[in-house]
This record gives structure tokens, C-alpha cells and sequence, in this order.
């Protein structure tokens, strides 16, 4: 068995670039046969969103990632992984999240992907609030319970 | 301890952070929030329903019953909606 | 209903680059939310192999990868979808295939890439020849039992 | 009617096509490769396990009772191993 790849957490303002993010996984690599990305994008919601405003609890939310990182490098066996969360102010069409997992076989790469989205949405510490076109004070998005059912899945 | 609050539990408490010393018989995280709730209007309205409440000891999420200790920091938030 | 959006698809020789093809599915959006995609590598096998030829059916490889494409359309509410397939040598390390799937929300986004994957296994005509690192002549990559099992699942 | 051999069906054959004049009583695809098989040791060998052999009329999958019909292309090979 190869060592158990180190994962690559990052919270942060910025934005962030999955070409590069790619390259930086699989550079000098010749063993690897999958990578699936997920990204998340801010949706305008056919117009009536201006922006969002994410908030994030400082440590905590690396520190939570990085548990649900090590918990999917023990489910399945993974090459590589990558996870980037911004907070901040992000307009429609900007990128929100990145996770990239790498594996030699493309069911791990896939599963692992969808493990750490589950699992963000309803363990890390962000919180969106809304702020709207039309100059309405926006509120704070409520959590899905589409999200929790996502996350059992996994139990 | 410290305790930390976000979204909008700190919007209705008006606070980010602040120090607090909860008295020796409030033990688990669901006694810390009804000592706090009795403080004033705006602790009352963020905790009014427990069951939208999170908590974090030092960085760790926390169920209501789970014991403080020795925990150096406390966070009170709503279910989060990241990702 | 948006109007279902047309898949790009492509069967070529030349290497593809994923960065690219995002910033062509994404450009101008602000309705995306999901944007998964599946990259498949050349892996080395531990250093067993130097090369693979992949050998294609030109005009049935784009005209069955467009068939899977339309099914997953049907399937899902899907915003883009991107299919890039390589043929000739590839060497480990190198970029095989593409998948890239958009979508509102982001159980779509992966359920199509996964079963745009499941089905190229089985219905694209690529077969893979493998060139040995010792010299030797390399066999044809026999279909995997596993592969056809995937692809069921979808059914 | 034009025929395309692939992959290992090729290599056996010799050929990546050749146009072909199967005779009336060659209906299915399945009949098709009985009687390329009757050619000789090349055909013979790529059609030995017709288990392992896929068909397509006109750049689409067919299985071995899909009658030849009108095609004007058929193509033979192994399982495919892309993506």
C-alpha cells in the first residue's frame, strides 16, 4: 500500500483556479487513473440575487474539513485530494468550492468527491446570507434537509 | 471562557465574541445556553429554538449534552450551509 | 424549462486541458451551481507500461458518445456537458478522457458524470493496446466484468 | 456492403476492411459472421468465440440477431475498453 496522501485544505477570500489546483495533484505523477473535481458555483437565482455573503468560523472550518478529508482517506483509497472553501463576499458565477480526489480506480475518485460535499454542506462552519437585487436586506440561508438525508447516506 | 458566536445567533446577541464565567452547576452545552438565554432579549431571541442551535467546544462540534470541561472556547451557531 | 443544452463532444489526438474546457462551459453563467467533471490518466502500472495506442471507430466513437450523451440530457436536468476522448499513443501520466457536467444542483452534476463514464466504458468503440516497458508485445486491455456491472446499474 | 474489423479482429483478419457480398441467405449478424468464419484460418480465429465479438450496422450497436437489412456498413469487434 502506498502512504496515505497528505490532503490539501485551504479557507480562504480568494479565489482559486482548478486548472492549476489539477496540476499541483497530479504534476510527476504516472500512477493515478482518476480525478474528479467538484465545484461550486454562486447561482443568481434568475436574477434575484445579488450576492453572498459567506461567513466562516476561522480554524474551526479547516480543522473541519480536514477531519471529513481524513475520514474519506480511510473509506477509500485515495492518491490524492484537494479542498478549497472561500468565505467572503462572492457574486453570481463566482466559484464558491473546490474538491478535487485523485485514485487509481474512477468509483473511489467519485465516491470520495461526493463524501466531502455531503459532508461540507452539513459540517463545516460557513453560513451564507443572501443579499438581494432588489435592495431587500437578504436572510441567512436556511439548511436543507435534502442535505442531512445526503450526508446519512454515508452512516 | 471564550465564547464565539456566528451568523445569526451573533446578529441577534449583538456580539461576535465575548468572555463569559457560567457558574459551577451549568455543565453540559445545553445548561450554558439556557444560563445565557436568561441574560437578555437578544440571548433569548438566538436561542429560542434549541433544536436550530450548533455548538462547538474548542473547534469540535458538541451536542447539547456534551460536559464543557475544560474547554477553553465555546460557539454557538445555526446548522450551517457551506459548500 | 431552460432548453436542454447541446453536449460537446469530441474525439481527437491532440492532449485537452481541463481549465479550458470549465472556463468554455462556464463563461458568462450565473445559473450554474454544480460543475463535476471526470478526468481519466494513463497510469503506469508500477512502471510495466510504456505507452498505450488506442485504436477508435472514427464517426461511431463521436456518434455513441453524443447516444450516452442525449440519454444522460433525458436523465438529469443538466445545464453543459462536455465529452472529450482521446485516440493514438498516450503515454502514463497523460490525459485519456474528459467528462465535465453542469448542473443546478450538485446530485445531478455527479450522477451524470458517473453514468456518462459507466457508458463510455462499455459503448464507446476505444479499445486499448498496451506497448510494455520490457519490449515486449503488449496485449489488447480485456473488458472488465466491473465495468459491465457499472453499467448496469443504470438500468 | 462495407466491412470493418477493429482492435484483435483485426490483427486476426489481416484487414481493417474490404467490401464483402455475403449471398441472400445471409440474414442476421450472427449469419454474417458464420460465413466470414468459412473464409478462412484469419476470419476463423477472430469469430472463434463470437461470445467476445460486438457488431455495429451503420456505426450503431448491434447484436447477433439484428438482421444486415439495408445496411451499407458493418463493423466487427472486441469489447470495448475506452474511457
Amino acid at each position: 500500500m502506498a502512504p496515505q496522501p497528505t490532503p490539501a485544505v485551504r479557507v480562504q477570500a480568494e479565489d482559486f483556479d482548478l486548472g492549476r489546483e489539477q496540476a499541483l495533484l497530479t504534476r510527476g505523477r504516472r500512477d493515478i487513473g482518476a480525478l474528479v473535481s467538484f465545484l461550486g458555483l454562486c447561482r443568481d437565482e434568475d436574477g434575484a440575487l445579488e450576492a453572498l455573503e459567506l461567513e466562516h468560523y476561522p480554524g474551526m472550518a479547516e480543522a473541519e474539513i480536514r477531519r471529513v478529508a481524513d475520514e474519506a482517506l480511510e473509506r477509500w483509497p485515495l492518491q490524492g485530494l484537494t479542498v478549497i472553501h472561500r468565505f467572503g463576499r462572492i457574486q453570481p458565477g463566482e466559484q464558491i468550492v473546490l474538491v478535487l480526489a485523485a485514485a487509481r480506480h474512477r468509483a473511489d475518485a467519485f465516491a470520495a468527491a461526493a463524501f466531502l460535499m455531503d459532508f461540507l454542506k452539513t459540517r463545516a462552519p460557513f453560513w451564507k446570507k443572501e443579499r438581494r437585487a432588489d435592495g431587500a436586506s437578504g436572510d441567512w440561508v436556511s439548511a436543507k434537509s435534502e442535505d442531512e438525508a445526503a450526508a446519512d447516506r454515508w452512516r | 471562557m471564550k465564547a464565539l458566536y456566528f451568523a445569526w445567533v451573533r446578529e441577534r446577541i449583538g456580539l461576535a465574541e465575548e468572555e463569559i464565567a457560567p457558574p459551577r452547576e451549568v455543565v453540559t452545552v445545553r445548561e450554558l445556553i439556557e444560563w445565557l438565554s436568561a441574560r437578555d432579549e437578544g440571548y433569548a431571541a438566538a436561542f429560542a429554538n434549541p433544536a436550530t442551535i450548533r455548538a462547538a467546544l474548542d473547534k469540535t462540534h458538541a451536542g447539547p449534552d456534551a460536559p464543557i470541561g475544560a474547554a477553553r472556547e465555546i460557539a454557538f451557531f445555526p446548522p450551517m450551509t457551506g459548500g
